[in-house]
């Protein structure tokens, strides 16, 4: 039983270079990808360097970038964060490249904008099974919804919380109906 | 293949208990009535393990070198600091305090310290033991 | 706490440990209670794992909207006399959340508290007086009947 | 038990909700065929206390503080993921010296972290004895913590741009007796669980998790190491002083030469932690500069400066049982405007569905204590049969447990 298979193969042991993944998805996708730029952090007595990129990209495109980034190299996604700003929703997707080489670790965060008339996104979970907690999350704190989404229950909230409560938003579907200051209690 | 823990627990036998016997050996038949011998003087309490230099325990106050700036309000993340605006002076709830010790490093007049306390418990949150002014 | 209280009640507590959302921080002060350094089962106090077989109530966290149906249902199903205990400043006034929108407690808002352990969390030896306290407590509910 | 059998029923058992951990509580549902486990679903949201909601309400500082209370027993990676990510976003840079510290305390964590999970699954197998001797192991580690930060549990010791306490030489000379000792008494510790015949039989093949399986579910920490997928925040990217130091990845094959991904490899590579842990502290004392221990000592001012910065960052640390992730934007306001906080056993619950299906319900408290989640998970079961619920409570089910690892052992 001694699996030590690497998914992707050849792939995933290809190390690849920040500008590399840049330059890949701007010829790729040309202007759907909005915004685009490598950060750099250093660390330590030696000064090493961390990398990362944001990107910025249109969500027409969302499905066919996570398919080309899976070919690319198979990654770990994170977690997914959203943001309320007001008149879109901001989903932002943390994946990491390159793991396992030493210091080699690429940080990939790409945000989508989503309308608040119609906040729906395709589903990743059939690339990458393990963002269905993740996605389930933003489906219910967010009011976003993953299109194609394997499980739709709620994960975090009661039951006794209506469907049109969101806790992360920012408007009137927030959740100060339910707030409670427990310091009030007694005094 | 083995069983490794069988040696541990032989030599477990012959060494002195570990356990730090706060505040009595055993269960006293009367708890009070221990406790009045222990004001007298007659019994003693074991002390608990000897906390070291640095350590969080009771907030400690003092009232005639504090300015009422109200810094430490603003980075008391348990919301347990209240102004006192005609005394221009605050009042810590202790049971609502997370002993972070946030308050004494922002402190301008270092008026705040950790003291030693911890054996703290009361049948009321907001009792008057649990209040520093 | 004082209903149904007989003598032999206070020795030999068994409690049952009941987490109504806190951090793990006081839940683990409680296990480390009952391991070889602070030992309280030399008290008899012993760690059960049903409602039912128990004196005395450990409750930690500050009840969050799902728990505290559950915190009820515990504290009923626990036998005639009992004691509850909270543990952690989370569970006695909300602590640093002290403002949530899943949150219902503080504790004693749901079941009456005997004792409340200050600290976040109470070293063990905090917990361990705790238990004394509520010794002294029961014992002056038995000097009065 | 034959399929056309009528007798045959699929009983569904659910498990939970009663769970300390994190922001993850967990309740199972196992639909189970006679011993086996065929299929299992997993609850959250028993213990979802609304923190990222409430951090929008306080300041950085105060979010420090409501971070280190996410969860008790990592109440250091927390505040740390935090600071990292708005470190990066106002580009504070940090004293190296305050760089080592913090590997320090990251380390002592694991130690605690780790010795309290391997004592935890020692009791889930019936073995108690064990489980007290680990505790006397991590009541050492402890006494360390108290005596670096001031507190057993919850730290206080993170602060943007450092740390908010030294270790002075005359510290060192204790901090060495402690780490011998824990070196020395480590030895034994690993004799007692990779050699114990008890161990063995109850965590080897049981539990698997496929190398595949981990990359596709994301999972994190030692439960992906243990599959022998090369995954550590420590090692793949340089944050803290962690680029300078002597580390690379613990998987099983390190010591016993194969990758099962079973509950066996994940007590392995716990245990190799502990040792890599106690080695890391070592070389941080050794290597430490001279230096600050924070970039800015003036809280109130430091506050004022987070007030003007926007942006937004990410910052990530290996917690013990895994990746930390924590999501920050700020907007030039007092508050933050958004924070996410992605802790370990939030990616390491799929990995679970895998790992017990197939298996027997006496393995479940063990497979489920192997990824490492808060344990009392396994409060209250009750088998729901013929509409009567019968309530299988902790107990019972640790009974179970204990029964089979008495028959495997005649």
């Amino acid at each position: 039983m001694g699996q030590t298979r690497d998914i992707g193969g050849k792939k995933m042991s290809k190390n690849l270079k920040s500008e590399e993944i840049l330059k890949y998805f701007k010829d790729e996708f040309k202007t759907k990808i909005k915004e685009g730029k490598i950060y750099k952090r250093v660390a330590g007595s030696k000064k090493n360097e961390k990398l990362g990129i944001w990107l910025k990209i249109d969500r027409t495109i969302f499905k066919d970038f996570i398919k080309h980034l899976c070919a690319l190299q198979f990654p770990h996604l994170s977690v997914v964060s959203g943001n309320d700003l007001g008149e879109t929703i901001e989903l932002i997707y943390h994946f990491t490249l390159n793991s396992g080489k030493r210091m080699k670790e690429i940080e990939l965060n790409v945000s989508v904008d989503l309308p608040k008339s119609k906040p729906e996104i395709e589903t990743v979970c059939d690339f990458i099974p393990g963002a269905l907690v993740t996605e389930r999350e933003k489906q219910e704190m967010l009011g976003v919804k993953v299109i194609d989404i394997p499980d739709t229950r709620k994960l975090f909230l009661p039951d006794d919380i209506p469907d049109n409560v969101y806790p992360w938003r920012r408007d009137k579907t927030g959740p100060e109906k339910y707030y409670k200051n427990l310091h009030e209690v007694k005094k | 293949m083995g069983f490794s823990m069988l040696g541990q627990v032989f030599a477990q036998m012959f060494k002195k208990p570990w356990t730090n016997k706060f505040p009595a050996k055993y269960q006293p038949s009367n708890t009070t009535k221990y406790l009045a011998k222990v004001a007298e003087g007659k019994a003693k309490i074991n002390p608990p393990i000897e906390i070291p230099k640095g350590f969080r325990g009771k907030i400690k106050y003092d009232k005639d070198k504090c300015i009422g700036c109200k810094l430490c309000i603003k980075v008391c993340p348990t919301d347990a600091i209240e102004f006192k605006p005609e005394e221009k002076k605050i009042k810590i709830y202790l049971s609502r305090c997370c002993f972070c010790s946030q308050c004494n490093d922002i402190c301008p007049t270092k008026c705040l310290s950790m003291g030693d306390e911890f054996l703290l418990a009361d049948s009321d949150p907001y009792s008057k033991d649990l209040i520093v002014e | 706490m004082a209903k149904g209280l007989t003598k032999s009640f206070k020795k030999a507590l068994w409690v049952y440990h009941c987490n109504s959302g806190s951090c793990n921080g006081c839940d683990i002060e409680i296990i480390a209670a009952l391991c070889p350094r602070y030992d309280v089962e030399r008290f008899g106090i012993k760690l059960v794992g049903s409602p039912r077989h128990a004196d005395a109530l450990l409750v930690t966290g500050p009840v969050t909207r799902q728990q505290a149906d559950r915190v009820k249902r515990i504290y009923e199903q626990m036998p005639d006399p009992k004691a509850v205990i909270c543990v952690g400043n989370c569970g006695n006034t909300g602590d640093v959340f002290y403002e949530s929108y899943n949150l219902v407690g503080p504790i004693d808002q749901i079941i009456p508290v005997d004792v409340h352990v200050i600290g976040c969390p109470p070293r063990p030896e905090a917990i361990i007086n705790a238990v004394a306290k509520a010794w002294v407590k029961l014992e002056t509910l038995e000097a009065k009947k | 038990m034959k399929a056309k059998s009528t007798t045959k029923t699929s009983y569904h058992i659910p498990i939970g909700p009663i769970h300390p951990a994190l922001k993850e509580p967990v309740h199972f549902e196992f639909e189970i065929d006679g011993e086996r486990i065929v299929d299992v679903d997993v609850k959250l949201g028993h213990v979802h206390r609304g923190i990222e909601w409430a951090g929008s309400r306080r300041n950085p500082i105060q979010i420090l503080y409501l971070a280190e209370r996410i969860c008790g027993i990592c109440s250091y990676c927390h505040p740390i993921a935090f600071s990292l990510a708005v470190e990066g976003i106002a580009d504070i840079e940090i004293p190296e010296r305050a760089e080592y510290l913090r590997v320090i305390q990251g380390e002592l964590e694991r130690i605690c972290s780790h010795m309290l999970w391997a004592g935890v699954a020692a009791h889930e197998i019936g073995f108690d004895s064990v489980l007290y001797i680990t505790w006397e192991m991590r009541e050492r580690a402890l006494d360390l913590t108290e005596y670096l930060t001031g507190n057993r549990v919850t730290k206080a010791i993170t602060m943007i741009g450092g740390v908010r306490r030294d270790i002075t030489k005359d510290m060192i000379p204790r901090i060495q007796k402690d780490l011998k000792y824990l070196k020395d008494n480590f030895e034994k510790l690993r004799h007692i669980y990779l050699d114990d015949k008890t161990f063995k039989l109850r965590s080897k093949d049981c539990g698997i998790l496929t190398n595949e399986e981990a990359v596709k579910l994301c999972a994190v920490g030692p439960t992906t190491r243990a599959s022998g997928v090369k995954k550590d925040v420590r090692v793949d990217t340089s944050y803290f002083a962690y680029g300078d130091l002597d580390i690379d990845y613990m998987t099983p094959d390190v010591l016993t030469g194969e990758v099962n991904g079973d509950v066996y490899d994940r007590i392995v590579v716990r245990l190799l932690e502990v040792k890599q842990s106690i080695e890391l502290i070592e070389q941080c004392l050794d290597k430490m500069p001279k230096g600050d221990i924070v970039a800015e000592p003036k809280v109130a001012k430091l506050l004022a400066q987070l007030k003007k910065v926007e942006g937004e960052g990410i910052g990530r640390h290996e917690a013990p049982r895994g990746e930390v992730v924590h999501y920050v934007k700020l907007t030039g306001e007092e508050h933050p405007y958004t924070w996410k906080v992605r802790a370990p056993t939030y990616n390491n619950i799929l990995p679970w569905i895998p790992m017990l299906k197939g298996e027997q319900i006496a393995d479940i408290p063990i497979v489920a204590a192997s990824t490492d989640p808060c344990m009392s998970c396994t409060n209250r079961v009750g088998i729901i049969k013929d509409g009567n619920k019968n309530e299988l409570t902790k107990e019972q089910l640790h009974q179970l447990s204990i029964q089979k690892t008495r028959r495997l052992m005649k």
